[in-house]
């Protein structure tokens, strides 16, 4: 599943959705999430808030196909993949990715391509507001390094 | 007709996040695009400065020697910063 | 937190409880949660049901220390650790190992690390019921080779 | 006086989960803990196979080489498979 919203999202909920997974619910063993917050700093400044744009369509678009990809990859059920846009504040949560595998191996490895790739290929664009005023955030150099240790060579 | 997309600081500066582009036969080039734009005005140079701009052709993003034809869509954005 | 118990657990709770974490709630960007489940399967035989039995006292220790060794490698926030002992079905709940941390690289090492600890270092058996009675599991080879990545000379 | 355990399969062929063992100065060596105590029967014996046997002595994983005092807890027991 794949869900680019402005609301909130209910971990509990999306765990229930994730171990009832049709495929194959009694063999899959665990169950990896991750789930990203607003921080309230960044780069050493103070963070009081952020704005989330996207490039709606193409953004599920890279969602659906990183998701594959990981399906391909590392035998895991179809992922949960949530990513909030809009106005948000401090501690809020952004993104939730939901991994389940019948070993813990793939789904944490499968978890981590994820938010490396949906880093890196998604089409999403962070504004904070700081001490002086709004700016975009710049992309990290450690984000590219993260995803660029999942590059096969196919 | 070629639609013309702009995200994030590109679209601040730009001043505008789309439009629609009359498509002509040297638009095939992805470069000639985004010096066409970029003659507009000194912002507009600003904002497509090739270092570190991405293309998405088709919302897919696409390297500078991509074929383009009438009725796809480009975009221009800084790398992405989600997640 | 660490607990060892018969209940079931809930996932939400559980997350309010990381985020919720005194020393800096605001600054964890990355969450990441690893649940362990009961499979129906093993060793390609069908397991119908699973008794697990600890080591009273030394679990606990054990969990304590590897929770401590955690937070000494890497920057994240006291994590949650609850592993259920007593009788369970396909489907149940095992484990829950919960970290917060500024970056989700130190919180996905840290989560993986800790599981991989727990399962070579902490005091409980499983015994599965499959098709031909109860046997107790066997250890497994992978796991104490996942452990032994985290090793250090010191 | 040492309090002897034992956990799992180990339990289970011992036929019991925890006894005191009179302290004497030989027992301040784990090998020799283990062999008297295999000892007992053919059953105790197969139960205490060194081969794959885990020691925690006061509630910590130790070496063979671990030196036992009056007083100490010693827990025999087969890999952990928790998790």
């Amino acid at each position: 599943m794949i869900k680019v919203q402005t609301e909130d999202f209910d971990i509990g909920a999306l765990y229930q959705q994730i171990i009832a997974s049709e495929n194959n619910p009694l063999g899959y063993g665990a169950v990896i999430t991750f789930v990203g917050k607003v921080r309230d700093f960044n780069q050493e400044q103070t963070v009081s808030a952020l704005s989330l744009e996207h490039y709606p369509g193409m953004t599920e678009k890279v969602l659906n196909e990183i998701s594959q990809q990981a399906m391909q990859r590392w035998p895991i059920a179809q992922p949960i993949i949530i990513h909030r846009v809009g106005d948000l504040q401090p501690g809020d949560q952004i993104v939730y990715i939901g991994v389940a595998s019948a070993h813990r191996k793939a789904a944490f490895e499968a978890c981590e391509f994820l938010i490396d790739y949906l880093k890196t290929k998604a089409p999403f664009w962070k504004k904070e507001k700081a001490d002086d005023g709004y700016h975009w955030v710049d992309a990290r150099e450690s984000d590219q390094e993260a995803a660029s240790k999942w590059a096969t060579n196919d | 007709m070629l639609s013309i997309v702009f995200f994030a600081q590109t679209r601040e500066i730009i001043g505008q996040g789309e439009f629609s582009l009359p498509f002509k036969p040297e638009f095939s080039s992805l470069e000639a695009i985004r010096s066409h734009l970029a003659s507009t005005n000194d912002k507009w140079d600003l904002a497509l400065t090739r270092e570190k701009l991405i293309i998405a052709v088709n919302q897919e993003m696409s390297p500078w020697d991509t074929e383009i034809k009438d009725g796809d869509e480009v975009a221009f954005f800084p790398p992405v910063t989600g997640g």
